[in-house]
């Protein structure tokens, strides 16, 4: 710019501006004419109604607090029962909406978005207020993004244990947070509780996560305790249903919980100096029978509203399927031992090796105690009834483990054939693999499964297939088992398996059918059956038995509190009816028997 | 010429009325950002017959544009009341309907119509100059039914108005 | 700018941070501000002030006055810090070294209640008007609970005119 | 024995900046003191942001300065990057550069409208209002708003720009530099224009120094200073500008030096277009915004506005909210020190350019 042409001002110069008589205006006849509106426009919103699951983060990003969730039955039905989604969309007051666009960016189903329309005017300021819907019409635009997203939709990788490495030992194999890692998954958790569905024992999951992003461990554990009396076990084998519960599901990995509860529960020793309320005693007795996940979680809810509370556990060691079954690389039995020990600090007496029905009678436990509870659980193994399944080499499951973890054995055939497709064929494989790589170094040695379920419907967790494939366990999904085959010296030769036609008729009962010509045979010296579980209730006398109901699934009936059809004997665990029967129901419906018992016991004063 | 009667004498009034709306100009807001766009050449709402004025004696319409201020209100409040009737509110984006993105805010009030009679609010934070637009055509047709009837409100109401006013200016 | 850095560090009972390539931060006691403030002027040639205002300490029971200079020469942002009392604050006017401190002034008199000796309008009402609670960006000032006993909301109470 | 009164400009009139109020004692139409009286949008912005989170500031920011938003959200996100450390794309830079280059142009436009309609010359504000919409359609199609965008935020920006934004860009740039032709006839190069203007409210170099000025105002007496050179930010220090200085410090002198800085912003426009990398991320991550902790600490982030200095300063506890941030908006020196002395002496009818040859700016000062 030449500042001189400027010095001296001109009385001509503004008639070069006549040339706009000339010119068409750039007026926008509005609304006679009007202009494109951006893709991006940030106008009022659109929901989804339906697909949205009102976890609330539109509302707590909210800046202006314009968000309140209300139930929006009357202007759109939605299915209240939605496992996973609160009953509640996001009603919008645009008379504080500063149209940010952050519950846009925040929203982890993408359900929310907003519109190109930003015209409404109204005489009504209380018109301004409402739960915006897909049916109002309004065309989309401000949508959210996948590259940029205030949202991290990726999970911290968790470090494992090569399956080189892992295979050769018992060592645990998932390493565990560092404190860094289990800081930056912590923050990841949007404090939405949708999560708390997922969980059978309704955990404090947002509670307990903010308190390990406050590195505050013990308050971490504190929450935990309050629903969960085995925090550090579940850290290490649950079945996360939180995690499949996690909003981040819609656009990316879930949150990791279970690992940063382990991580909370590893940095503490132990849960001494957790504090936990207790209850002033109320001089009342309960007797719990089996020293499982559920019996121990009963007790020590029991003990923490002021019960005395003695377990008898007819083993050596209390924990049940945890002591017994779990193998060692995925539930280190020192963790076992330092939970066990804090249920024993808060006052429960444990009896071990005492068995009810042998060294002590129920009706003794009646008589002498306020309230009884069952928690043996299922601690045989099934049988399929196959032909020759009554060989020495063929073994269930739940032995095998035991064998293996509390007994210490260490031999294995070289050719090994596991029946079944849930976890605990997996931890069966899995174990044998081990073994087999300690007594041969793996050579010449051979672990295959046979399920009837094909790959998609295998009840085993995916972790579980996937650290068996990676092992080198050989599948075989789809097959049924028809006969053990025996060579001329006796021994096993193999299992001859049979084409599965389908596992579910059509009424979705389990009632499995072959194909009667398609056969063939898997080679192995040693079979595991590993189809199940059942229960003994053998020490419960006959009359009494008979006056205990059952459910068509032959499991226990109790009532919500877990009181059964004899009054003052409770049940819990995988005796009654649970929706996966995996170690944290057991602890949900313990505890939750435990409020029954509590209930039960106040009342009868 | 016959004589007109009161009913016919009012709907002309109205129909001159509406046709000739002069806007108060003073920016109370934010709000204001957008007027300049809608008043020049962009979207010349001289088009509808309205125009800026400086005076509140020669105005019709009193745009509150955005949030509102103690400080502000009240100079709104002495405007509305130097205006002459009939005198029309136009309450601009989210903060005059329940205090915008100032919900917390301790110096903004939270609802216009507490303190003075509002006709027509207009959503948004800005609103377009679109929406600006729309908002005064919707408030000729409201004047056209005789629908903007906020100056007759404050009257019938002056003691609610006017006690609101005290709690809140002290 | 570590020559400049340098000779602020001379200066008596300073303690200097530098923070980034262009940020002093020069921590003083509250006595010795004026001193300061005239030497960086005079002596230093550090002739902005760009900026001045408190931040409440309330957790140590003092509030944070600082200063920010700007240096043309070297391009150097030096932020002068006092700490005061809060139960008694008050400082010295830096108006006679920094004119615009007259009004920051004013604004910090109003907005914390800090006493300023030789500013006549400080304390007088500035931003705020009829203002009778407590100076409000105190930290104990809390905004949300004026609101609700102040001002009434929509939709939270229903109410006919 | 003199005879003086008062009179109030403002808030309700069409002379003032905004809503505002100056309180003058007049003898004669000589103004004798000068007083201003802000707090008309007093908003509480610095009480309010410690009560949010860090993102949720996002929405607040914008609304401190209304012609000229993201210098606050630039500043703003400059201040939580200092004290996270964090270091911003590329790309992120360079549209960052765009984008406060453009809200300058927007502001200089609609600041050219109001300064030639206190001088009664209102065809130049249908031109210059009208031509500065373009702009902030350019805006929509970014970030899906006119004027508050909130696209800067901490990290770097919200959105990366949708295919054919940048030419578009460049052709409203040509189109600008056509009308600044008919800018510069109808009213740079009207005499009208510099007779109202010249000698007019002079500051001196020494007066600007002392009275701490910063922006056009001091660059119209002289001194180079410019915070886009002596502490470059977003892609500044990529990008060839001059700063532009005269020595008259008059009005007429702030008025060019706004022209030329037009130009100027044009040409940075230009050269950023034409330097962005074509591709690239343009955010960093950060961390969940309802868990957002920022290190403990102090940062002063500062950007050049149109008007001059605008800083943050923001300290930290090490916690998701802000615990006190605090706004330097350059107006309120300039109202403050600078007009309230040089409104003395002057006569009433100039008493509004003067205000707007200063570009008083009250959400600014009132925050």
């Amino acid at each position: 710019m030449n500042i001189k042409e400027y010095e001296n001002g001109s009385f001509l110069k503004p008639l070069a501006s006549i040339k706009y008589l000339f010119k068409k205006p750039h007026t926008l006849r509005y609304p006679y004419e009007e202009k494109p509106v951006p893709d991006r426009f940030r106008g009022l919103h659109i929901n989804d109604v339906d697909k949205c699951i009102g976890c609330g983060n539109c509302r707590d990003i909210c800046p202006c607090a314009a968000i309140t969730m209300v139930d929006p039955s009357d202007i759109h039905p939605i299915d209240k029962n939605k496992v996973g989604a609160n009953p509640v969309r996001p009603k919008i007051d645009y008379g504080r909406c500063s149209f940010c666009a952050l519950c846009v960016e925040m929203c982890p189903t993408g359900s929310l978005k907003m519109s190109k329309d930003l015209i409404y005017v109204s005489p009504d300021a209380d018109s301004f207020n409402w739960v915006p819907l897909v049916e109002q019409g309004r065309e989309e635009g401000y949508t959210q993004s996948d590259e940029i997203t205030p949202l991290m939709l990726e999970a911290e990788k968790m470090e494992e244990l090569e399956p080189d490495v892992r295979k050769k030992t018992f060592e645990e194999i998932v390493k565990g947070f560092t404190r860094e890692q289990a800081l930056k998954e912590a923050m990841r958790c949007l404090g939405c509780g949708i999560c708390m569905q997922g969980c059978p024992a309704h955990m404090k999951i947002p509670e307990y996560i903010q308190a390990i992003f406050d590195e505050d461990n013990k308050r971490s554990v504190k929450y935990m305790l309050e629903d969960n009396v085995l925090p550090g076990i579940c850290g290490r084998i649950c079945t996360h249903r939180c995690q499949d519960a996690c909003v981040y599901n819609y656009r990316g990995e879930p949150v990791l919980i279970m690992w940063l509860k382990r991580y909370a529960t590893d940095q503490l020793e132990s849960y001494k100096d957790v504090e936990i309320e207790k209850m002033p005693p109320t001089g009342k007795k309960v007797a719990i029978i089996g020293g499982g996940p559920s019996g121990l979680s009963c007790a020590y809810h029991l003990t923490t509203m002021g019960h005395s509370v003695t377990i008898f556990e007819k083993g050596q060691r209390a924990g049940g399927a945890l002591a017994n079954g779990i193998p060692m690389y995925r539930l280190p039995i020192y963790e076992l031992d330092k939970e066990i020990k804090h249920i024993e600090d808060m006052g429960v007496e444990i009896r071990l090796n005492t068995e009810v029905g042998k060294d002590v009678s129920f009706e003794e436990l009646l008589e002498n105690y306020d309230a009884v509870y069952i928690g043996v659980g299922l601690s045989f193994g099934r049988y399929i009834k196959l032909k020759g399944e009554e060989h020495p080499d063929v073994i269930q499951a739940i032995k095998f483990l035991r064998q293996v973890k509390v007994e210490g054995r260490r031999e294995i055939a070289r050719r090994v054939i596991v029946i079944g497709g849930g976890n605990v064929a997996m931890d069966v494989a899995r174990t044998v693999v081990r073994l087999q790589q300690m007594a041969y170094g793996g050579e010449g040695t051979m672990v295959q499964t046979v399920s009837l379920e094909d790959w998609d419907i295998m009840p085993a967790s995916k972790e579980e297939i996937d650290g068996a494939l990676e092992e080198g366990v050989i599948f075989n999904p789809g097959w049924g088992p028809n006969q053990v085959l025996l060579d001329e010296n006796g021994k096993i030769r193999g299992l001859e398996v049979k084409k599965v036609k389908y596992v579910f008729d059509e009424n979705h009962r389990f009632n499995p059918a072959f194909y009667e010509d398609q056969k063939k045979v898997l080679e192995g010296d040693y079979i595991v059956e590993a189809v199940g579980q059942m229960y003994d209730l053998s020490f419960i006398p006959k009359e009494l038995l008979d006056k205990l109901e059952f459910t068509p699934r032959r499991k226990i009936k109790v009532d919500e509190y877990g009181e059964t059809t004899i009054p003052g004997v409770f049940a819990g665990g995988d005796l009654v009816e649970t929706s996966r029967g995996d170690a944290i129901s057991a602890i949900a419906n313990g505890h939750r028997a435990a409020i029954g018992i509590d209930r039960y016991l106040r009342s009868k004063k | 010429m016959d004589r007109l009667t009161e009913e016919q004498a009012k709907t002309i009034a109205n129909m001159l009325r509406k046709r000739s709306l002069w806007m108060i100009h003073y920016c109370t807001g934010c709000g204001a950002i957008e007027l300049p766009p809608t008043m020049t050449s962009r979207y010349d709402m001289s088009r509808f017959g309205l125009a800026p004025f400086v005076t509140p004696r020669q105005s019709d319409i009193l745009l509150v544009t955005g949030y509102v201020n103690i400080k502000t209100l009240r100079r709104i409040i002495t405007v509305y009341e130097q205006m002459l009737d009939p005198k029309y509110v136009i309450g601009f984006g989210s903060c005059p309907i329940n205090g915008g993105v100032y919900w917390d805010s301790y110096s903004v009030i939270k609802r216009l119509d507490r303190y003075i009679p509002v006709d027509l609010y207009i959503a948004g934070c800005m609103p377009r100059p679109e929406a600006v637009i729309t908002a005064f055509r919707t408030l000729m047709d409201m004047i056209d039914q005789g629908k903007a009837d906020g100056y007759k409100r404050y009257k019938r109401n002056l003691a609610y108005y006017k006690e609101n006013q005290r709690k809140v200016l002290g | 700018m570590m020559d400049l850095v340098d000779r602020i560090k001379e200066i008596e009972g300073v303690k200097v941070t530098v923070q980034r390539h262009n940020r002093v931060f020069v921590d003083v006691d509250k006595d010795k501000v004026i001193d300061t403030l005239y030497y960086m002027k005079h002596v230093l040639g550090i002739t902005q002030l760009s900026f001045m205002n408190v931040v409440d300490r309330i957790d140590e029971g003092k509030f944070e006055i600082f200063y920010v200079l700007y240096e043309r020469e070297s391009k150097v942002n030096v932020i002068v810090r006092i700490w005061i009392d809060r139960d008694n604050p008050v400082i010295e006017t830096a108006d006679k070294i920094y004119p615009p401190a007259h009004n920051w002034e004013r604004e910090i008199a109003e907005m914390f209640g800090v006493k300023v000796l030789g500013n006549e309008d400080a304390g007088k009402p500035f931003i705020l008007e009829n203002w009778k609670d407590m100076p409000p960006m105190r930290k104990d000032f809390d905004s949300v609970k004026y609101c609700n006993e102040h001002y009434v909301f929509r939709h939270s109470e229903e109410e006919n005119e | 024995m003199s005879r003086t009164y008062e009179l109030f400009i403002g808030p309700n009139h069409p002379g003032i900046p905004g809503n505002f109020s100056v309180k003058l004692e007049l003898e004669g139409d000589t103004v004798v003191s000068a007083k201003g009286d802000p707090g008309y949008l007093h908003r509480a912005f610095e009480k309010s942001m410690e009560n949010r989170y860090y993102i949720q500031n996002l929405a607040l920011i914008p609304r401190i300065c209304v012609p000229e938003p993201d210098i606050n959200e630039a500043a703003y996100a400059m201040a939580v990057e200092d004290l996270m450390g964090v270091e911003i794309p590329e790309r992120a830079k360079y549209l960052r550069t765009i984008v406060l280059e453009m809200a300058r142009i927007a502001a200089y436009l609609f600041w050219m409208g109001g300064f030639a309609a206190t001088l009664g010359l209102y065809t130049l504000s249908q031109w210059t209002v009208g031509d500065r919409d373009y702009a902030l359609d350019l805006f929509a199609e970014l970030c899906g708003v006119r004027v508050y965008h909130m696209y800067i935020w901490p990290g770097g920006v919200r959105r990366d720009a949708p295919p054919g934004w940048e030419d578009e860009v460049l052709a409203y740039v040509r189109y600008l530099r056509d009308k600044l032709i008919d800018y510069d006839n109808i009213f740079f190069k009207n005499v009208m224009f510099k007779q109202r203007t010249r000698g007019v409210a002079v500051i001196t170099k020494e007066q600007a120094i002392e009275w701490c000025a910063t922006g056009p105002i001091l660059k119209a007496t002289g001194v180079a200073q410019d915070v886009r050179k002596d502490d470059p930010y977003a892609a500044y220090e990529y990008i060839d500008f001059e700063i532009p200085t005269l020595t008259d410090g008059d009005s007429w002198a702030r008025a060019m030096i706004r022209r030329w800085e037009f130009e100027n912003s044009l040409n940075i426009i230009e050269q950023a277009i034409k330097k962005m990398p074509k591709k690239g991320p343009v955010w960093t991550k950060m961390p969940n915004p309802l868990k957002w902790r920022v290190p403990k600490g102090e940062a002063y982030a500062k950007v050049e506005s149109a008007r001059g200095e605008h800083g943050f300063y923001m300290v930290s506890d090490g916690t998701e909210r802000p615990y006190r941030v605090a706004v330097r908006g350059s107006s309120h020196t300039h109202m403050f020190t600078i007009a309230e002395r040089l409104l003395v002496g002057q006569r009433l009818a100039d008493v509004s350019h003067i205000l707007v040859s200063l570009d008083i700016c009250p959400p600014e000062f009132d925050r």
